[in-house]
């Protein structure tokens, strides 16, 4: 496969991220569109890093950083669900309207 | 040929997985389509010359993040069990956005032109230690950072998620 | 001295005075009025000393400087600024001798006086300042100030309300001066004052007729706000809510007269701006009999000068477009002096009885302060143009400059709007020395010292300042324009037939208490209600204004907040289903940014 | 050894996080912690002054600068750190089992802010940028109230996931552009034959975006700051954004040569200027909520520092580094004052500050010098550096854009006096009067005779200001 292919599959997956995460009303079901969001530049670094670059240590382990820190990220988000499921009993994203005034 | 067909496989894994992900309404189906998307990018990144990155794809993200998703749903499980009415409106609005952005992304895509490599690089430069090295000299910085990250996270999750 | 250390004395002094009775002397306010007093002497003092020095060349120093951009501070000491300077530094003096009576009783006294020094401070620096960022700076300050003097009494809503529209209004034009200012950096990237005005190299040299006639419109834009000509006038009556000392400073010779003053001191840019000229005097000439007209149908004292003051601004304004710089500073210099002894004396009549009311002043008493309504008459005369005093020089100056140019319909329109002045100028006086019943009973009031000095002090001046318009003349380096007896006699005539027509309504035995406009219905009606104007801004701006913050708040809970049913895109079906409002749903907001970034992205790819 | 000192400022705030970060598991009293978060704070400053004039690379070449530029805005930095953990004395607001935490995770996050601006290599950036982000994802939901706390953390923090996450793709098609994550790399006479290097720094800058709360991704500006506890708050309206603005600058200042000819980034800069002045303005006339006022505030005032990046000039830099500091201190003038008021509520509408004057008599004051300043008025730091920001924009011929500027300012005046109004012109709804403790009275003694000196003495500051941008440029 070409690098354009590559850039291709991760502009799709990116926008399906973007289709998860505008539409869903669940808060986990956001969660899952950013992570694929976060996994197309992923694609993306890893494909520019076999194509483009001489030194192919970066963007592999730009990839890994994505990892950890989406690992860190998750861990924060799905404690803050927690606390709203406590709260709430309910993980709907639309029903977060008590901010609204 | 065949290692053709396996490339292609995986990018339908990433792409089947990811619409899984994006449009089903069953959260679990939602997981699920995470972990086959994820799975398919740890292939592509296999073949793309880096296994380690595409093991720690899948040690870390799907067998860490991904259940990690799986428990909280669970804990919260009340709520998922009930698939919400799926409201046309707003996912045609995120499709819609969807598209519209893909379309302008692949469109600058096909228009550019990248310095393609020759050759890629020795096989020591793809090698774990390599890696390493690097990692411990160039982005030692973005280490130490990140293990910080990673303990603060730790520290915020508990914090949050105790009982009052 | 020399000049450098009497300047810095000048305007120093308040501002030092200001900053240790807001920090020190918070709880001795009978130090910090004594300290602000004497503050303001050495001031006016140092103000004398440099008129007595004579015209100077500028004083200039380096504020701040990066690269091109280098913006300096510093005083102009000609002899328009010398000479406002001494009247700012005056009025000042005098207002606050006058202000240690009027505001004996009041708890916030400390914060009043260090509030005056302020002013103070900011006007006479805005006199000096040689750089126009430097101007605008005070500028900006002494609309601050009087935003909190106008609002000194917060506890009355009216107060605050005032301040507010004043402040608002005022800042309107300053958005017009600040836009010009603006223009100015671009085009010349110089704002040193005696360079701009330079008729070899100034600004008119350097820019087309056309920019030049905007950017002095622009500046107008901020001299009508701030010297209150229609239609930014209405905030000026308002401002009455504010303690009478400050009326008597904000219409004398601090807030309305920085408009003029800035006119007076960029007077070669508008008379290079011929287009401007003729819009500013078309605008003063309206502004004067406007605000006459209001002023005949008004019963409270206050409002009816406050309208005088919008009045007279205009004739000066009139004065400076028609051409004559002379004309301008001197009915500035000699309306500034009897404003503020009829401000000051109706400040007694208000102290004394507790009513704003004309009619009620008279029947309670009012003629029984001796000194006091002889300041109102000797003020009232002079204000109308009487012969000898001071105000028929300057108007007199007025109308020769008018007629030297041949702008004859304007010249009616100041004849119009003198003879109107006279009329309500003595309207007020016989409403108040002729009441149409005796006091009922004589509770007399003393007038107390310090109130009594400054009204006769200003009494004497109001009286003999006309004799000094050649002197004027001089300190600015101008020659007076030759005054044709016709137009002396006309003038006069105008007058006194305004007086005879105020006698006849007011002042006879048995006159008919109300003014010949009564007849004329509609007019009546229409002066009474002040043209309309603040009710067409009711139904206009503010409407709009309230319609625009609606409609933003719509959007805010309907469009960015997702209802979807009130959401306006093609592809989604608009429905009735569910009508209650959803607020805070962040998909919708990243949408949006989604769309926008691709746009901007295909934007970037497309060229 | 040089090393280490060149990365004082950070190492100081790595360690006494780290002391911190015991505290809580010591389970100190907080008091103790915040005692020792001050010292911290005090530290960090004479870190960050003592370094001030250093220059150098303390790690692997290429990744991380210490130079003027980024020392100076660690100090402001530092001094927001300090100001912020003194105004958080007793936050009733936040959940009485994170007091401890709070001050840990504000020295993280100002760890992470002093790193993005010494960054000089996307992944350090984003990593920073993170590390900055997380600590207050958590603060925010460490709401008293665990609803009002986990929704607004929710929604604060999907924006900033789905922000970092269009950062990321961004970053990654810089990366592809020029084959190397290194800032010296990137290169803008280079990008004219590539497009997509327009799309990277694009969608990069959105990141960037999200945290200065400027269009497009304001919209958490509003909602977050309405709801969040106050000390957490105003760490976000006043450190965070000296940071974000910090990494623009750093960011544009890669687009420095030919970015103002080549056009693109000018006019996408441009229109979010315009934008975010003008939106950010209307929607705060219709505001209740004092808070979330200044979060529309914060928009406009985004849109005014991007009036002067967008000229793609040194004097531009200049003056939004000057603006940002004096913003700085304008900003914490106000939410100070915030903190002390609101204690124990958790929504501050306008009518909460009514007749403030009578209450507390210096607090309101240190309100209206900051208002005086988010307004503009002399002898304030809002008026100089709203002059010199539309100077910058002049100096590029831009009189249109000024004019919108200044028509902007105008009317924000509107929405600022009826803070002032209730302020001094109405009755106070109670009558308990708000003694602010010595040191807070200090503070805000400080901060308004900064907002003062910077609007009077200009010239001091702006060389600073002007050294540090000469220092990104070069």
């Amino acid at each position: 496969m070409t690098l354009e292919a590559y850039l291709l599959v991760g502009a799709a997956l990116f926008s399906l991220g973007l289709i998860g995460a505008l539409s869903h009303r669940n808060l986990i079901a956001l969660l899952i569109g950013i992570e694929l969001m976060m996994n197309a530049a992923s694609l993306n670094l890893m494909a520019f890093n076999r194509f483009v670059v001489t030194d192919p240590t970066t963007g592999q382990i730009f990839v890994l950083i994505i990892i950890g820190l989406a690992a860190a990220e998750v861990a924060i988000f799905l404690s803050i669900i927690l606390r709203i499921y406590r709260a709430y009993h309910d993980i709907d994203a639309e029903k977060l309207t008590k901010l609204s005034g | 040929m065949l290692e053709q067909a396996v490339i292609y496989t995986f990018v339908a894994l990433v792409l089947i997985g990811g619409g899984l992900a994006a449009f089903s309404r069953q959260i679990l189906y939602a997981i699920i389509g995470l972990g086959i998307s994820l799975l398919g990018l740890a292939g592509l990144f296999l073949n793309l010359g880096s296994p380690f990155v595409a093991a720690m794809q899948v040690l870390i993200y799907i067998g860490g993040i991904t259940v990690a998703i799986v428990f909280a749903m669970m804990l919260s499980i009340a709520m998922s069990i009930r698939p919400p009415n799926p409201d046309a409106r707003k996912l045609g609005f995120a499709i819609a956005c969807a598209v519209i952005f893909f379309g302008a992304v692949a469109h600058l895509i096909r228009g550019a032109q990248f310095q393609q490599i020759a050759s890629p690089a020795s096989e020591k430069a793809w090698s774990v230690g390599a890696l390493g090295h690097a990692l411990l000299t160039h982005y030692n910085v973005v280490f130490e950072a990140l293990s910080l990250v990673l303990l603060l996270a730790i520290i915020g999750a508990i914090l949050i998620a105790r009982k009052a | 001295m020399d000049t450098l250390s009497l300047i810095l004395l000048t305007t120093i002094s308040p501002l030092a005075c200001f900053i240790i009775a807001i920090i020190f002397l918070v709880q001795q306010p009978r130090a910090a009025q004594g300290l602000v007093l004497f503050g303001s002497a050495i001031s006016l003092l140092s103000a004398i000393g440099l008129l007595v020095q004579g015209p100077v060349e500028p004083l200039r120093f380096l504020w701040f400087q990066s690269g091109a951009i280098q913006l300096q501070f510093g005083f102009i000491l000609d002899g328009a600024s010398l000479m406002f300077g001494v009247v700012v530094a005056f009025i000042t003096a005098c207002i606050m001798l006058y202000s240690v009576g009027y505001m004996a009783h009041d708890p916030g006294k400390t914060r009043y006086f260090a509030l005056l020094s302020f002013f103070a401070w900011s006007m006479l620096s805005f006199v000096y300042a040689v750089d126009l960022l430097q101007s605008f700076i005070f500028w900006e300050l002494v609309g601050l100030s009087s935003f909190f003097l106008i609002g000194f009494w917060f506890e009355k809503p009216e107060a605050a309300g005032a301040a507010r529209k004043a402040f608002l209004m005022t800042r309107v034009g300053d958005v017009g001066l600040f836009i010009g200012i603006l223009l100015i950096l671009q085009l010349v990237s110089n704002f040193d004052i005696p360079s701009l005005l330079d008729p070899q190299t100034g600004l008119s040299t350097q820019v087309s007729p056309g920019i030049l006639n905007a950017i002095t419109l622009l500046i107008f834009i901020g001299i009508m706000g701030k010297s209150a000509q229609f239609p930014l006038h209405t905030w000026l009556p308002d401002a009455m809510e504010g303690p009478t000392p400050v009326s008597a400073l904000l219409h004398s010779a601090t807030m309305v007269a920085a408009g003029v003053f800035l006119m007076i001191r960029l007077h070669p840019l508008f008379m290079a701006a011929q287009d401007t000229a003729l819009i500013v005097l078309s605008i003063a000439t309206f502004t004067a009999i406007l605000a006459s007209t209001i002023a005949m149908v008004d019963t409270d004292i206050k409002k009816v000068l406050a309208y005088s003051s919008i009045s007279q601004l205009g004739f000066m304004l009139m004065a400076l477009a028609a051409g004559s710089l002379f004309a301008g500073v001197f009915h500035l210099i000699t309306h500034a002096v009897f404003k503020a002894l009829l401000f000051l004396c109706s400040g007694i009549y208000i102290h004394a009885y507790h009513t704003n009311s004309m009619a009620e002043i008279g029947r309670s008493g009012g003629r029984r302060l001796k000194a006091t309504t002889l300041g109102l008459i000797i003020g009232g005369a002079a204000l109308s143009g009487v012969p000898p005093l001071a105000g028929f020089w300057s108007k007199e100056e007025i109308f020769a400059q008018l007629g030297h140019n041949g702008f004859n319909i304007y010249m009616a329109g100041a004849f119009l709007a003198a003879f109107l002045t006279a009329y309500y100028t003595f309207r007020m006086i016989f409403l108040i020395t002729k009441p149409d019943q005796a006091p009922a009973s004589d509770h007399s009031h003393p007038e107390p010292l310090n109130m009594k000095a400054p009204v006769l002090i200003l009494t004497l001046g109001a009286i003999v300042l006309g004799f000094f318009g050649s002197n004027i003349a001089q300190g600015l380096g101008l020659i007076p324009q030759h005054h044709s007896v016709i137009l002396m006699i006309s003038a006069v005539g105008v007058v006194i037939l305004g007086i005879l027509i105020a006698y006849f309504d007011y002042g006879r035995d048995n006159a008919p208490r109300t003014g010949f406009i009564s007849k004329i219905a509609p007019l009546d009606t229409l002066f009474t209600n002040k043209w309309y104007i603040d009710d067409i801004y009711r139904v206009t701006i503010v409407a709009i204004t309230h319609a625009l913050s609606r409609i933003l708040h719509w959007i805010e809970n309907h469009v960015l907040d997702g209802n979807y049913d009130r959401f306006g895109l093609g592809i989604l079906r608009t429905g009735a289903k569910s009508t209650r409002v959803q607020g805070g749903w962040m998909q919708l907001y990243l949408g949006w940014a989604i769309i926008l970034l691709a746009v901007v992205a295909l934007y970037l790819g497309l060229q | 050894m040089e090393n280490a000192i060149l990365f004082a400022p950070e190492l100081i705030c790595l360690l006494m996080g780290l002391v911190l970060f015991f505290c809580t598991v010591l389970n100190r009293s907080y008091r103790t912690t915040r005692g020792i978060a001050i010292a911290s704070g005090i530290a960090m400053i004479a870190a960050c002054l003592w370094t001030l004039s250093l220059e150098g690379e303390p790690f692997f070449p290429g990744i991380y600068a210490v130079d003027f530029f980024s020392q100076l805005i660690k100090t402001v930095l530092a001094v927001g750190f300090l100001f912020v953990v003194i105004a958080s004395a007793n936050p009733l607001t936040v959940d009485r089992n994170g007091w401890l935490e709070v001050p840990l995770f504000f020295i993280f996050s100002t760890l992470g802010m002093m790193m993005m601006v010494s960054a000089t290599e996307l992944l350090t950036l984003y990593v920073a940028m993170e590390l900055a982000a997380y600590p207050v994802y958590i603060v925010v939901a460490l709401h008293r109230n665990a609803d009002i706390g986990g929704e607004s953390a929710a929604k604060y923090m999907v924006q900033g996931m789905a922000a970092s996450a269009i950062s990321l793709y961004g970053m990654s098609f810089l990366f592809g552009t020029y084959g190397s994550t290194y800032f010296s790399a990137i290169s803008i006479p280079h990008a004219a034959a590539h497009p997509i290097f327009y799309l990277g720094l694009l969608l990069t800058l959105a990141g960037f975006f999200f945290k200065l709360g400027a269009f497009p991704f304001h919209f958490w500006a509003p909602d977050t700051y309405e709801t969040a506890p106050h000390p957490v708050i105003t760490f976000i309206a006043t450190v965070s954004k000296i940071a974000a603005i910090g990494i623009l600058c750093r960011l544009l200042s890669l687009a420095m040569p030919g970015g103002w000819e080549s056009g693109h980034a000018q006019t996408a800069l441009m229109w979010a200027s315009v934008i975010a002045m003008s939106l950010g303005n209307l929607s705060a006339l219709a505001q209740k909520d004092l808070k979330r006022l200044l979060g529309y505030s914060t928009v406009a005032h985004a849109g005014y520092v991007l009036l002067a990046l967008q000229t793609f000039a040194e004097w531009g830099l200049t003056a939004a580094l000057f603006y940002a500091i004096g913003y700085f201190a304008m900003s914490f003038a106000c939410f100070l004052v915030i903190c002390e008021i609101g204690r124990s509520e958790d929504r501050i509408t306008i009518d909460s500050v009514s007749g403030l004057y009578k209450r507390a008599p210096f607090l309101s004051f240190t309100l209206l010098i900051g208002l005086f300043g988010l307004i503009g008025l002399p002898p304030t730091v809002g008026f100089v550096g709203k002059w010199f920001l539309f100077s910058a924009a002049l100096q590029r011929g831009q009189f249109y854009l000024v004019l919108i500027a200044a028509i902007n300012a105008a009317v924000a005046l509107y929405y600022y006096l009826l803070i002032i109004r209730q302020l001094y012109w109405v009755e106070p709804a109670t009558q308990n009067t708000i003694k602010p403790t010595p040191l807070i009275a200090v503070t805000a003694m400080a901060t308004i005779i900064l907002v003062i000196a910077m609007g009077t003495l200009p010239g001091p500051f702006w060389d600073m200001a002007a050294r540090a941008a000469r220092a990104l440029i070069s």
